[in-house]
């Protein structure tokens, strides 16, 4: 049973507060883009045994979608962030360096 | 105009809390940005409270301001004016991006007072209910059993309960399930 | 016999007797007895059968491990099968029974099974019983269930109620032993908020038992100051009764806390359980004696020798005034001094060592005792209850030296810390040699959110067993804790616990270590499962050489005990077999609960009335009272119709769409979707929510709206009003309201974020009363306060204005095809608006109608309805609905998904309308046949029926259907099928089967 | 049934053969005799249920995977198509996986053809395992019913059960009368969803999970096949695109095919390779009571209130809850679905309240965008993958062996597996099971 802190309303809730929304920074392909980009946008999925980057709503709260960057391994939380951004912060990433030495997640490191 | 008629119509439980539904409270939603000198004049001014910071709860007697989200603010007035304070906001904020409405009916207020109000609420909400962790002046929205509820102390062992209206009887249910006497757990 | 002894039991008390019954049979105990205590003081050692042989068992522990006391427990509405008689505290009018056995515990048909016990080896299902097939089914496998089992089936319903409780604490310490209790004061003093938590109803665990004395007094004397210590601290919350049940992720904690299971009949809730969500975590959970594998050591009155001990001090009961103690350690010699001192007779130690020289073995040598040294017991003589035993020499084979009588045995094993919360969420385990056991790795604890270990195992559960070190483990626990949460620890020494030196055990996995194959039969591991020493050999020589697969195909540990007697020697005896090291072959998961936890207990408060929300409309109350009969839509109540005296459903929705059609019908529409969507981009924004072009609605108009998700499937429909340039109001289906709106939100906080556009559900702000039918007008008109004409409110448009003196907005909207208003209405006045309507609406033939009366009649009008002709795969153009598709629009969410391959395909079924040639209702779901079959040998279709409905208005069964090529193909007849094998002919026709002009509703 | 004769008669002289390695199991066979046999000298004849083999240096075909799925994959190489120069890699132990981890609940009332065909032939599969692999895995064709408890749900399962009856799937929707009837302990008028009916399945049931691995692994062992445990692949070997070996923890291996049947870590292969899949692997929680005697001889899904429950052979009554919302790699239970589930089962079953849970645990499950499974090419040749059954693997495991072991033989997809392709998510051809968008007006 996770514990992830919203960064709009400071509440640090468990994880029947949240929504999981799936794997975050997916770049919107619409009208004009290839078969493969968007059944990429749609369907595929990093999926990783690792550091993971991903979307929660705080739906029994301020009600605010944002992104949590998680190991699917042990369910550490590196940190959480505001889902108004295309790429997590510096300091998140630096936040994952430091426990998780040489990671990668689709061009992020 | 007939006399508004709230969820449950006042209904009371007496346990080792007592819970009241607390009839027909006047509630806005106002969103817009905080930082805005304009929703803050707003909303302070159909309120006469302070503006609140971030989960805070300001509220004498049924006027008040509670924060909500980094955007959203609910307003509490008298039942009756709630339309004319929209409306007064409105203008207030002509011109400034932002929404006020009307969801008085759309909720149900309670009331649980009493020296177990802390345990009553933590038999149902993922919440550190501690007198160290939770004092009156801060709400919290969470979800009660399985339905998002808000609630914050209006003093010491008394505290406001907001739900949607469908379920204002589903809550107080649960409210008096947890409040039977006997059940008391002892934990604050 | 077993009896009660004249003195001493720490934990009874003397001046009350409780009666209780066992088999019929009165009984009577003490206060403070437990139901297994009790049940031995009246030499009641025959408890049970075990599950494969039905063999004889009695009692082998005295806690949580217990493996063979397992009884049914009371009657109706408070039975519960499965209790353990060792942590079941007895109280006046208990009521008792032995479980899997027939006719009668003392005579056990089942026992056959024993008898053959040799024909059903580890795994014997799985080679027998495969010809001749059919009789699996009817003839083996109905024996093998009826055999099944061990408690009786509750047959009534739950008369206790539960309830859950949230805590949250800096530390969590699990087990009220000595080391718990020492681990507490150090965190508590430090000033953390610590939750103490022992699964029994006493402090202080075993030291008392085994004699240890704190600061030169019984332990006793410091557990009972220290737990008054504790009791002042403000900071520290102390519960008897409650389990640490689980250990999960972030520091999630379940306590299991027994309220009222020694108390029924006080209203209490029966158990509570506690979700306590912890920064850190001491598991000071103790260690659990191992049996010995000699033959015959699960003859009743073979027992642990800690739990001969226990029931000796604790409650003054005796299994046997003659006990012979076997052992591979010191410990149990602790067992033999104190019956010794108790006045009863110990004919013999029987030490696997070669030597015992130390403290313990010369004060038993001191009383008297008769130590025998190197040897081991060949066989257990006796069948339902001990009579005596062989003595053998341990190096050897198991040829008998002499038999000595007894009507008890007290084994040990040596210990293993309890390391299951420890393990639960991921914590590792080192083997350590010298004690024979697993214990739990410091360096490899399990972590946290913040990838911080959480967990601290301390005392005996840690590998401390001996109780000179485990209040200093425990502090030391205390103070990693403390350490962890940024506290600093107060000064202040650790009192000194002392016991008598223990010279090291030596590990003993089989006894005799020659045994042959016959005795290696007889040699019990697991009692409940019947698994023996030759069934995990017989595993091991068949390749199930994982420790899974040995466990699974032997079924070691997978009794209700889940293996705290058994793993660890079962898992030795595979190691053997493989030549491999026991940390090689390692050891099954650990999985919650510890012990077993009441289903009642995990639903909490949720049962009845409030098993889940249910949602009621303002209306709600007048519907209850008015005949309607409900149907869950989601967790609403909406009326399906309104039976009137005698009516049957079908009859009541024939009445209401006649009379909407020919009068007028009232509808609380209250459910359906209301959402606010505001901003200088919300045209924009609707723009790519809908198909349709939102942005060019006009203020005061109305217009029908289809949503479809990014995957190109219709999602949702509804109204949309234009309130003013900025400000629309959505309308969404019943099931859409909340998670339309979360839509909006998401895509608005996560895509679109640099527009401005603001969204509040208003849905439950407002009841929304739908007016339908031809006298519609006219009601409205009576009720009075705003003009409804058709040229101040036309078709799909709305206005704000008073209605019967209350504030309303109507909205000129129809579902029905009929002259029809919406009218919302604030909630408040929900209930006095519907009134006033039923009250002026009698001149007009007003009757409300329910859901189905409004699929009928949507139906009859070609209206598509979310969730019939939609089911998550149907698009908009399957739909006919391309004129509701902007043309103009780049983007809309959906519109790139529907141009892909199979979205365009001409194949793709369309909607028509179906008129059965024989005028009959087709079934629903039926689907339309074609001639063939497919390549997987399935008829080939045609077409699917999506809704089918009686149509009163037409007095002939139409539907609306799927149908490949359907609109070019009028006229034509498909046969759709039945269940029984036949078909039904339809005709393809248009969708919309009424008043196909509109006239009705354009008035 | 029609697929199956076609491939029957499709069987060669080689497949013939590889059988004889089977039958010559004889002197091991088990049977009640060889069990009396064996009794009278205490069991010491019984052989090894699978050898324990060293790789060899190359294989015809390599199968990544020895949980149900895999094994069956390649028992049906050599049966059906006479392929037995196999090995089967384990990274773990055979079996040890979802296998080893499910309800055992096995069906095929599903609702669109593809689905149904393939789960129907599996089902039909399981009705003769126990004969065909000479190990009895306890079939136990007790009965499936899924509960309707809302109007919507009744049309829902009224529709499966006319496309049932035209797929060859025997079911029936049956009342609430025959509901309790078949299943006494139920509470059908609940004050919230009282039950309006059931979709009834008499041939589904149960399956012994473990004995479905370990009999399929017998009868690979037996065909000459090799099962390596406890050797990890850590890498795909590919030669211009296509694949020539696997690098593992026990040293390369070449093969001429490779097919990737591993739940839960299909995406950690498929990387290896190169390639991305539409798959996502969450956790799915399960949990069982304590034994009591016999009181429910049917398995009821519960899907309305999100629950289903049987009870086995043992007596304990299993079962299954939902699925964590987030990507998950650790097999931990996590207890608020278990909470859900228990409710949900309570109110549907009053008397399971004084049951207590015995044991709770999750296993690691594959979803895909559709929830369906992928039976597929991969973009690199000669590498086949199966993956993504989600919740409902352990009842597709005969049939889904059957239609990779025909792809892996032929290259191409057999009609069984034709519509499972991964292309589907190209051409936005869902199969999709979950047919219900929400509830309407």
């Amino acid at each position: 049973m996770l514990i992830l802190t919203c960064p709009y309303c400071g509440v640090s809730g468990e994880e029947t507060e949240f929504h999981a929304g799936g794997e975050a920074h997916l770049k919107r392909f619409g009208p004009g883009s290839s078969d493969a980009d968007f059944e990429s946008y749609l369907f595929h999925r990093e999926n990783p045994k690792g550091v993971h980057f991903e979307r929660w709503r705080h739906v029994s709260g301020c009600g605010k979608w944002f992104h949590a960057a998680r190991c699917t391994t042990t369910l550490e939380v590196f940190g959480t962030y505001t889902a108004q951004t295309s790429e997590p912060p510096q300091s998140i990433k630096d936040a994952i360096t430091a426990k998780r030495p040489g990671w990668t997640w689709r061009d992020f490191a | 105009m007939s006399d508004p008629v709230s969820a449950l119509n006042r209904v009371t439980f007496d346990g080792f809390v007592k819970v009241e539904e607390m009839g027909p409270r006047g509630m806005i939603t106002l969103r817009g940005d905080h930082a805005l000198p304009e929703v803050k004049n707003a909303a302070t001014g159909v309120a006469g409270v302070n503006f609140p910071g971030q989960r805070e709860c300001r509220v004498v007697e049924e006027r008040g301001l509670a924060w909500m989200s980094p955007d959203e603010l609910l307003v509490m007035v008298p039942h009756g004016e709630a339309d004319t304070a929209v409306a007064s906001m409105e203008s207030d904020l002509d011109g400034t991006h932002s929404l006020a409405v009307n969801v008085s009916d759309a909720r149900a207020v309670f009331r649980i007072i009493g020296p177990g109000a802390r345990e009553v609420l933590a038999k149902l909400c993922p919440v550190d209910l501690s007198p160290e962790a939770f004092v009156p002046g801060t709400i919290r929205r969470t979800r009660a059993a399985q339905v998002p509820v808000a609630f914050w102390m209006v003093e010491e062992d008394v505290f406001e309960l907001v739900c949607f209206r469908s379920v204002a009887a589903y809550v107080f249910d649960l409210l008096k399930t947890a409040a039977i006497p006997g059940s008391e757990v002892g934990y604050f | 016999m077993s009896t009660r002894l004249q003195t001493g039991g720490r934990l009874i008390d003397r001046s009350h007797r409780e009666g209780f019954s066992f088999n019929g049979k009165r009984l009577t105990g003490y206060a403070g007895d437990t139901l297994a205590s009790a049940l031995l003081a009246n030499d009641q050692m025959l408890v049970g059968r075990s599950f494969k042989y039905h063999r004889p068992r009695g009692f082998v522990a005295a806690g949580g491990e217990e493996p063979n006391g397992l009884v049914n427990l009371g009657k109706g509405g408070q039975f519960e099968p499965n209790q353990r008689a060792t942590t079941t505290e007895l109280f006046d009018g208990l009521t008792a029974e032995s479980q899997n056995h027939w006719p009668s515990l003392e005579f056990d048909i089942g026992a056959i099974n024993a008898k053959f016990s040799r024909f059903l080896p580890a795994g014997f299902y799985y080679k027998m019983f495969i010809h001749p097939r059919p009789l699996w089914k009817h003839v083996y496998e109905p024996f093998i269930r009826n055999s099944a089992g061990l408690g009786k089936a509750p047959q009534d319903r739950d008369s206790d109620r539960y309830e859950h409780f949230y805590a949250f604490a800096d530390l969590v310490i699990i087990g009220g032993g000595i080391a718990g209790l020492q681990a507490a004061l150090t965190a508590g003093q430090a000033g953390a908020k610590v939750i103490l938590m022992e699964q029994t109803a006493h402090w202080g665990g075993r030291a008392p038992v085994d004699g240890v004395t704190i600061d030169g007094a019984p332990a006793d004397d410091w557990i009972a100051k220290t737990v008054t210590t504790l009791e002042g601290m403000e900071n520290v919350t102390l519960r008897t009764r409650m389990m640490g049940a689980g250990v999960y992720d972030h520091g999630y904690v379940l306590g299991y806390e027994r309220v009222a299971d020694h108390c029924p009949g006080l209203g209490l809730p029966r158990h509570r359980l506690w979700r306590i969500r912890a920064k850190q975590i001491i598991t000071a959970t103790g260690a659990i004696e191992r049996p010995l594998s000699f033959a015959g050591n699960d003859v009743p009155g073979v027992m642990l020798a800690s739990a001969i001990r226990d029931y000796a001090v604790n409650w003054a009961v005796s299994p046997g005034d003659r006990t012979v103690v076997v052992t591979n350690n010191d410990d149990a010699y602790r067992t033999a001094i104190c019956l010794k001192q108790a006045g009863l007779e110990v004919p013999v130690i029987i030490d696997a060592r070669p030597e015992a020289s130390g403290a313990l073995p010369e004060a038993a040598r001191a009383l008297g005792i008769r130590v025998e040294t190197g040897k081991g017991i060949a066989k257990v003589l006796g069948g339902k209850r001990v009579t005596g035993v062989a003595l053998c020499a341990q190096a050897g084979e198991g040829a008998e030296l002499e038999q000595v009588p007894c009507d008890a045995v007290a084994m040990s094993g040596g210990w293993s810390p309890v390391v299951h919360l420890w393990s639960h969420c991921g914590g590792k385990l080192n083997w350590d040699d010298a004690q024979a056991h697993f214990r739990p790795d410091a360096n490899r604890a399990p972590t946290s959110h913040d990838g911080l270990p959480f967990v601290i195992s301390a005392g005996s559960a840690n590998g401390e067993l001996h109780a000179a070190a485990t209040l200093g483990d425990g502090d030391a626990a205390g103070k990693t804790a403390i350490r962890a949460l940024g506290l600093s620890a107060t000064a202040g020494g650790v009192a000194k616990a002392e016991a008598e030196a223990e010279e090291p055990m030596t590990p003993v996995w089989i006894m005799p270590q020659g045994a042959g194959v016959k005795l290696r039969s007889k040699m019990w591991l697991d009692y409940q499962n019947d698994v023996k020493v030759s069934d995990v050999q017989l595993a091991a020589q068949e390749g199930y050489e994982s420790v899974e697969h040995a466990k699974r195909y032997t079924t070691l540990g997978m009794a209700t005990d889940q293996g705290k007697l058994s793993n660890i020697n079962g898992l030795a005896v595979l190691s053997q077999s493989l030549g491999a090291d026991i940390p090689q072959v390692g050891t099954t998961t650990f999985r919650p609960p510890y012990t077993p936890i009441s289903m009642g207990a995990i639903a909490g408060e949720a049962r009845g009335e409030v098993f889940q929300p249910l949602r009621r409309t303002p209306i709600h109350e007048w519907n209850d009272a008015n005949g309607a009969d409900f149907e869950p839509v989601g967790q609403w109540r909406r009326p399906y119709t309104y039976l009137r005296n005698g009516e049957n459903r079908a009859d009541a929705v024939k009445r209401e769409v006649l009379n909407t059609r020919n009068n007028l019908g009232l509808l609380d529409a209250s459910t359906l979707g209301k959402l606010i969507v505001k901003g200088p981009d919300a045209g924009k924004f609707l723009d790519l929510l809908y198909t349709n072009m939102m942005s060019t609605l006009k203020p005061g108009r109305c217009r029908y709206g289809l949503m479809c998700s990014e995957n190109g499937f219709l999602m949702d429909d509804g109204v949309v009003a234009r309130i003013d340039d900025e400000t629309f109001l959505c309308h969404t289906t019943t099931g859409g309201a909340d998670h339309i709106f979360a839509h909006m939100e998401e895509w608005l906080q996560t895509e679109w974020w640099d527009m401005q556009v603001y969204v509040a559900n208003a849905t439950e702000q407002f009841a929304q009363i739908a007016v339908v039918g031809p006298n519609a007008r006219k009601l409205l008109e009576k009720l009075g306060g705003m003009d409804v004409s058709a040229e101040a409110l036309p078709f799909m448009a709305w206005a704000d204005g008073e209605l019967a003196g209350i504030k309303v907005r109507a909205y000129r909207i129809s579902f029905s095809g009929e002259l029809s208003y919406e009218i919302a209405v604030p909630a408040s006045q929900g209930r006095a608006f519907w009134d006033a309507c039923i009250a002026a609406g009698a001149e007009f033939g007003l009757m409300p109608y329910g859901t189905e009366a409004l699929h009928v009649m949507r139906a009859e009008k070609g209206f598509i309805m979310i969730g019939d002709e939609t089911d998550g795969t149907v698009i908009p153009q399957d739909l006919g609905l391309n004129w509701a598709i902007s043309k103009k629009k780049e983007d809309y969410l959906g519109k790139r998904a529907q141009q892909r391959s199979h979205m365009t395909d001409p194949k793709r079924w369309k909607l028509v309308g179906l008129e059965t040639v024989d005028g009959s209702v087709i079934p629903d779901g039926s689907y339309g046949v074609a001639d063939g079959i497919n390549a997987n040998g399935q008829r080939n279709t045609q077409g699917r029926v999506t809704s089918t409905y009686y149509s009163p208005t037409l007095d002939r069964g139409i539907a609306m259907g799927l149908v490949l090529n359907g609109p070019d193909r009028m006229g034509e007849v498909v046969e759709f099928n039945k269940v029984d094998g036949t078909t039904v002919a339809a005709k393809i026709v248009d969708p919309v089967f009424y008043d196909k002009e509109g006239e009705k509703q354009n008035v | 049934m029609v697929v199956g004769q076609i491939f029957d008669r499709s069987i060669t002289n080689r497949a013939r053969r590889a059988m004889k390695g089977i039958r010559r199991m004889s002197m091991k066979r088990y049977s009640v005799f060889a069990i009396a046999r064996e009794a009278a000298r205490y069991h010491s004849g019984w052989e090894r249920a699978w050898k324990s083999p060293q790789p060899k240096k190359r294989y015809d075909a390599i199968i990544i995977g020895a949980g149900g799925h895999g094994l069956a994959t390649a028992y049906y190489l050599g049966k059906n198509h006479g392929i037995t120069n196999v090995a089967i890699l384990e990274k773990g132990w055979l079996g040890g996986g979802n296998t080893g981890r499910n309800t055992t609940i096995i069906r095929s009332n599903y609702l669109q053809d593809p689905s149904a065909a393939i789960y129907e032939k599996a089902r039909s599969l399981y009705e003769t395992m126990s004969q065909d692999l000479n190990m009895n895995v306890m079939f136990s064709p007790r009965g499936v019913i899924m509960l309707a408890q809302t109007e919507h749900e009744v049309r829902g399962y009224e529709r499966t059960a006319h496309a049932n009856a035209l797929q060859g799937v025997k079911t029936e929707f049956i009342g609430p009368e025959r509901v309790k009837e078949l299943v006494p302990i139920i509470n059908i008028d609940g004050p919230r969803y009282p039950v309006l009916g059931g979709l009834w399945q008499a041939r589904g049931g149960t399956a012994r999970h473990d004995a479905v691995a370990w009999g399929y692994a017998r009868a690979c062992s037996a065909m000459g096949m090799d099962i390596i445990q406890q050797c990890e692949v850590t890498g795909v070997r590919r030669d211009g695109g296509k694949v020539v070996g696997v690098d593992t923890t026990k040293g390369a291996i070449e093969c001429n095919k490779l097919g990737v049947v591993v739940a839960g870590h299909s995406g950690v292969i498929s990387e290896m390779a190169g390639f991305r899949l539409p798959i996502e692997s969450v956790a799915l929680q399960a949990l069982v009571s304590e034994p009591i005697k016999p009181c429910m001889d049917v398995v009821v899904m519960a899907n309305t209130v999100h629950g289903y429950m049987s009870q086995s052979d043992k007596g304990e009554m299993v079962i299954g809850g939902g699925t964590d919302g987030f990507n998950n790699y650790t097999q931990r239970g996590s207890f608020h679905h278990v909470e859900e589930t228990v409710r949900a089962l309570i109110e549907t079953f009053p008397i399971i309240s004084r049951l207590k849970m015995l044991r709770q645990w999750g296993g690691i499950v594959d979803v895909t965008g559709d929830r369906s499974p992928i039976i597929s090419k991969t973009p690199v040749d000669g590498m086949f993958i199966n993956c993504g059954w989600g919740t409902g693997g352990f009842k597709a495991i005969p049939g889904s062996g059957w239609a990779m072991a025909e792809m892996i033989a032929k290259g191409e997809p057999g009609a069984l597996a034709a519509e499972f392709g991964m292309d589907r998510f190209v051409e936005g051809r869902f199969i999709d099971e979950s047919v219900a968008a929400g509830v309407a007006h």
